[in-house]
């Protein structure tokens, strides 16, 4: 599975894009996982209310579930326009 | 036409030419130009973006205003990369034959970019953008499938 | 800048750069442009107008824009005598910090020039185009100072 | 007094302005004596609900008052922009 991170995200992480073998089942689940890899995940991820999702480009909550996606990606509320 | 999403700057009255060439059956055409402004003497922006996600966004709220009004077209170039203060970033074009459709979805389209598109804007010394409630509160008054008024 | 009532046409993106010349304070843009619609096969249309009334109306218009909105610039142009199908009538270019103002003041503008400016329109072999209801019903909504939204 | 004429009354009436010399006090005073001109007049302003009037360039009601007036206009409902 790619995994993706952008803005503060990508910054905080240090890497804008990693292949990752997970069991996880949700995005909850696979947030919780990679808090427990490094302090810089911790930190990307301390306050997930600032923490947007999508699995395979399409935006989800943190409930969504992971089967079948090959995509997941991180990033801050957008701000585009 | 097809949305864009591109580093190159755009030309509004080139993209409008395109939309009304042989064709008369346009009353109305309505245009947002947004441009990166200048805060306290500092100068432009670096707008990073999701390629592939994005272009998908852009198709979808096109289509979306498109289901919602009676348009004759609809046109979306959003830029990224480094951009100075003054610069272009955003157009949004619409036509329509009564004003009425093409300003409600030039507003529609914009209201969904602005928090709904994958961007991401961090300014030059100052750092990433926060996004704005009032941004979030402007989806709102389009929920249910009606129009503003 | 000033109000224009002119024969000639105009070019968009002329005036938007003479607008943004030399600034970066302005976020948004909004245009609208009016277009001579072919309407069954019938091509064009003569614009009447009013000289001297025209010009005050249209001043009294923006001057009104202006108090009801922060806006940086504001631009009327309305053109008047022989029109084809597909002919540019009339430009009205908004500039504010954020979207919403220059929406809301080019939407005020557009719904008084269509009924409060003296411009009457007759459409070759149709004759004189009657004033629409919805016209005169969109103005409703910015009585009494409020904003629309 | 001036007195001008737009669009389809401009047409029915024949002409786009003339002098007047009146004692009108108000609109529908100057309406009424024009009405005691010519037929054309009358055809004009048959239905006074489809006309509008402004007074030296601004619009007014058509009781208003014509003291001190150098301008005034007759034409159909506004259909600008």
């Amino acid at each position: 599975m790619n995994v993706l991170y952008f803005a503060w995200l990508r910054e905080r992480i240090g890497l804008p894009k990693e292949e990752l073998e997970t069991k996880a089942s949700t995005v909850a689940d696979l947030v919780e996982e990679l808090r427990g890899r490094a302090p810089r995940y911790q930190a990307a991820f301390a306050d997930m209310s600032a923490v947007r999702v999508a699995v395979d480009q399409e935006l989800v909550e943190l409930d969504a579930p992971l089967a079948g996606a090959s995509e997941v990606a991180f990033f801050p509320p957008m701000t585009g326009g | 036409m097809a949305v864009c999403v591109q580093v190159d700057d755009f030309d509004l009255s080139a993209e409008m030419a395109l939309m009304t060439a042989g064709r008369a059956d346009i009353g109305a055409l309505v245009s947002f130009t947004g441009l990166v402004r200048e805060i306290n003497g500092g100068g432009g922006m670096e707008l990073e973006h999701y390629p592939g996600m994005t272009e998908k966004a852009l198709q979808k709220i096109e289509a979306e205003a498109r289901s919602r009004w009676d348009l004759q077209d609809c046109r979306i170039i959003h830029r990224y990369g480094p951009l100075e203060a003054g610069a272009q970033i955003v157009l949004v074009l619409t036509a329509s034959k009564h004003r009425q459709m093409a300003f409600e979805a030039a507003e529609f389209i914009m209201d969904f970019l602005k928090s709904r598109a994958p961007f991401w804007k961090k300014e030059s010394g100052r750092g990433w953008v926060d996004a704005r409630e009032s941004d979030e509160a402007a989806l709102a008054r389009w929920k249910a499938g009606i129009t503003k008024t």
